[in-house]
């Protein structure tokens, strides 16, 4: 039975911090449009703040843990918007992944619907606002489908859960923004992808690619 | 595409190097905790039974929100990244460090990170019994329509609404006046301003929208967001008229009333310009009847090098006049008693 | 080539129009005559037995020179063209206004245009009795080696040269000690400054010189005149130590002394570029062993949107830090009394 | 005999202040290489101010009551370097053309003398400093020539104090600056013609142009 490790876990911050830190300009070229061009740099050193927390816990540390690590990681290094959503989004994914050493890499989708579920309550946005939740929440329902019907593979439902977020986020090039700094912008922001819609969309990817990894190795 | 001019060392280390500098050149107006780096305190305000104001902010907007930091005004601020609101621990640190047992009254401009960021703030505050409230600043009277004024910005008004209830808190007012007092000074207090360039981030050094020379953008915003319209730059008393058209359209001022005038430069844009455009201010208030109480010219509320200026008129009365003559002594700004 | 991004109206009329607005924001702090409308006044300060400090030259360098007139500094200030000395009658009208019968201290940057036009205004006073002084400042270290001291050029040092001299004669000190107090002030003042960028005059909107993006102009005077190099644009600390050990090596100060420290901006660098210099700037003198008595950072002297900045050190000793302390109300800078 | 008048001096002012307007950009791209960039804006007012002054005398003026009006308008308008050393030109010249309606023609290079003497007496240059003197100078001395040896005509005169003031206005781009705003630049100010001595050359070019015409008019 393959298992999600705490080492597998440290392994995907660390790619995660890895991709933000190769986005950044694109990121905040995105957020450059619409906002104030800083999400990029806030992702990225978000992330590297998260990875290092990660990385300096005790080989003890549960999953859990390393999720709650993160949280504070990202958050005081970045606060802006993006800071409290993720600082709240990785809480919500320790309390899933429990104080465990591992977990069945099965249970990995309802990591991402944790996660989703975090960002919703802290942001309170819904679906259509053109925010981060118009990827984080396409990828979660699709978690949900997942761990219903057994037969699709894991590996075939992660896959699933990156496209509908990129799905997700490109359909916010066509939303009118309602809900935090583009929300001025009145008709303006139609036509531009939400930046934190776009990062979304590559965390996920990277959460969901280490899941399907530890798979393998289990 | 060579990266903007700037004076800086690391991009990622440039708040951080900054504070060492400010906390080196105000010794005797500013400190902090190890522990806290981006809690910035007051020597002198903090006191027992005194309301504890904390602001605060993403930087780069320099001298918001620490230089407002001191007797008479903010009594702590709360420091983020350029252009990011600051994490809850910071927040909260100021506040532990400033309250004097009377409350806490969190003001900074609305947006949703600064919200997001300061609530939890208020979640670990409340943890250890202290009372910390909210006021937001929405001057910025471009950024939504009047009838949705709460979803509106906090640009440079912040600037007197934060000396108006940092007034009333050093007059030892309770909680419930000061809060009341901020929500009266911000609801009269009506903001806009235009964009002539962009600015960059420390990190990235690169212009972070495109407004190309020979534009201007009428209503941008403090953090380079895009404003309500982006058209040929014109003449400094047609922007003024523009914007004192809609700044008077709304206040709606009877002729003999009183306010305080703020032409504030976005960062580049120098005094000589900015007094330019003070004189089309002063003739267009002496034309609708009202009298200039006070006037601050200067960079107050900036996005780092941005050229541009924004106008803030507050309608005062009799008592938001008192308090904005209050004497106050902080970092970046001083006012003596003899106003 | 698009002209370069200013909220003015007619370029000819900026400095005038700029006047009509200073006056009208600070009203409790400057007049003017009809007759001398280039002759900006205090209204507090001049009174009967005061020698009258006059300061003066070209506009562009707001808040210099005219933002230190008022109460414990200067008692009037002749405003000239932009980058152009005033002439002679505006420097004389300035000087009758403000004079209290104990003679005139002529105090401005040490410029040709200006040593002819406060030559001939002297020389106007002298037909009415009237003793007028001169004292230029020479604090810009880059602009002529130490031996060559007179032939320097006055730049941001001013802020402090001026600021002991007003004190003396608010401090009813007679003419030549107001005149030993300011040339004593200028001699322990020293200022480099480096630039980052051109600037345009409101008339042609062009840039006055080419610096290319990525480079700097070290040693470059406030009106664009070139400096000593230029090259590529390096890190804050790497420039602040250039100009730290040029200062440094010139003031020659013993360890245990004071000094005040101005880190200045050219016009668009803003604060946060200014205090990462002045964490530096900190540094440099703790390792020589120098305290820092008082701190100024900010555009005080400044080429209207130039961006760059300087640095200025006053070697002080007890009767410079007494002056450089005594409280000052002016119309761009105040200081309290409680320093 | 062909006279200088009243009228004629008028006209010759009205035309500096055109041509100054005319080259009031290539002054100020001179002036910003060695100086302040402010030169062409300084000669551009200075003698629109100038030409105001005299235009708006009574026709009773004489030629000094019309050089002093010049120097007094120019002075007030300009301050800066120029300032003083033109009003002090003008007013040496209207001491040279004394309190009269009109003046032959043939005196009319001891005008040019005249300024030239003001301009050194104020400024206190001398040859080779790279200043304004480096154009008036040259032109002076050649004035002085001419009215020595009475069969050049006074054309030719004229043209040749027009050459001698190019020539050395040429002649202080191999100069290095050691008055005024320049002087602080040592070396660098090589290569690099004085604004100052370029603007003299185009001021001493339309008072001798005038000068002649006033012998045909005669
Ligand atoms: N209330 C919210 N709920 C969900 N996402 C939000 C909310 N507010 C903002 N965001 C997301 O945050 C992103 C911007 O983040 P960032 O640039 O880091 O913060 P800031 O807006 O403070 O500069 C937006 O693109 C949007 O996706
Ligand atoms: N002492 C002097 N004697 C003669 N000419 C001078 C002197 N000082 C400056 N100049 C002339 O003045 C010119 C610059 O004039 P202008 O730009 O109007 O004044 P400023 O130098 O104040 O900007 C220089 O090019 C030079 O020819
Ligand atoms: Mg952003
Ligand atoms: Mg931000
Ligand atoms: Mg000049
Ligand atoms: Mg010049």
């Amino acid at each position: 039975m393959s298992l999600l490790t705490t080492a597998g876990l440290v392994e995907i911050f660390v790619r995660l911090a890895q991709r933000m830190k190769d986005e950044r300009d694109e990121l905040c070229r995105l957020d450059g449009i619409i906002g104030d061009a800083d999400h990029g740099i806030a992702m990225e050193q978000g992330t590297a703040a998260a990875a290092a927390a990660v990385a300096a816990l005790p080989d003890t540390a549960t999953l859990a843990d390393q999720f709650n690590a993160a949280a504070k990681g990202f958050l005081n290094a970045v606060g802006a918007s993006s800071g409290p959503l993720y600082a709240t989004a990785f809480m919500s994914a320790a309390k899933m992944a429990g104080p465990r050493g591992a977990m069945p890499a099965t249970e990995t989708p309802t990591l991402i619907k944790a996660m989703a579920d975090g960002i919703a309550r802290r942001g309170k946005a819904v679906p259509g606002q053109k925010t981060m939740i118009d990827a984080w929440d396409p990828a979660a329902r699709m978690a949900e489908t997942f761990s219903e019907q057994a037969e699709t593979s894991l590996a075939a439902g992660l896959a699933a859960m990156v496209e509908a977020a990129k799905a997700g986020a490109d359909g916010t090039a066509r939303m009118v923004a309602t809900l935090g700094r583009a929300a001025r912008l009145g008709d303006r922001s139609l036509g531009h992808p939400d930046p934190g819609a776009v990062s979304a969309t590559m965390m996920i990817a990277v959460f969901c690619e280490g899941f399907a990894k530890a798979e393998n190795a289990g | 595409m060579t990266p903007t001019q700037k004076i800086i060392n690391d991009g990622n280390a440039a708040v951080d190097e900054m504070l060492v500098g400010i906390l080196a050149a105000h010794p005797r107006h500013l400190t902090r905790s190890l522990a806290a780096p981006r809690a910035i305190i007051a020597r002198e305000g903090p006191r027992p039974g005194k309301v504890a104001l904390v602001i605060g902010g993403g930087s780069g907007h320099e001298p918001t929100f620490l230089g407002f930091v001191g007797k008479g005004l903010a009594d702590a601020a709360a420091i983020g990244n350029v252009f990011a609101s600051p994490p809850p621990q910071p927040a909260a640190d100021a506040a532990m460090s400033a309250h004097g047992g009377a409350g806490v009254l969190f003001m900074y401009g609305n947006y949703a990170g600064d919200v997001m960021n300061f609530d939890m703030a208020t979640e670990l505050l409340a943890m250890d019994g202290i009372e910390a409230r909210t006021v937001l600043t929405t001057d910025d009277i471009a950024s939504a329509p009047k009838d949705r004024r709460s979803e509106r910005r906090g640009v440079a008004g912040n600037v007197f609404i934060f000396k108006a209830a940092g007034a009333a808190a050093d007059l030892m007012m309770p909680l419930d006046e000061v809060e009341r007092v901020a929500r009266r000074a911000n609801d009269r207090t009506y903001t806009m301003g235009v964009a002539l360039s962009a600015c960059s981030l420390p990190q990235t050094r690169r212009p972070n929208f495109d407004l190309p020379a020979g534009e201007m953008e009428i209503g941008m915003g403090i953090h380079g967001e895009p404003g309500i319209r982006r058209e040929a730059l014109r003449g400094a008393n047609s922007i003024v008229d523009e914007i004192m058209d809609a700044i008077l359209g709304e206040m709606n001022a009877p002729a003999g009333d009183t306010v305080a005038v703020l032409v504030n430069s976005l960062g580049s844009t120098p005094l000589m310009e900015l007094y330019i455009m003070f004189a089309r201010v002063a003739e267009r208030l002496d034309a609708a009847g009202l009298k200039i109480h006070a006037s601050l010219v200067g960079p107050y509320c900036t996005s780092m090098e941005m050229a541009g200026a924004s106008i803030t008129i507050m309608h005062l009365d009799d008592e938001l006049t008192r308090l904005i003559d209050h004497p106050c002594d902080c970092a970046m700004f001083q006012q003596g008693a003899n106003k």
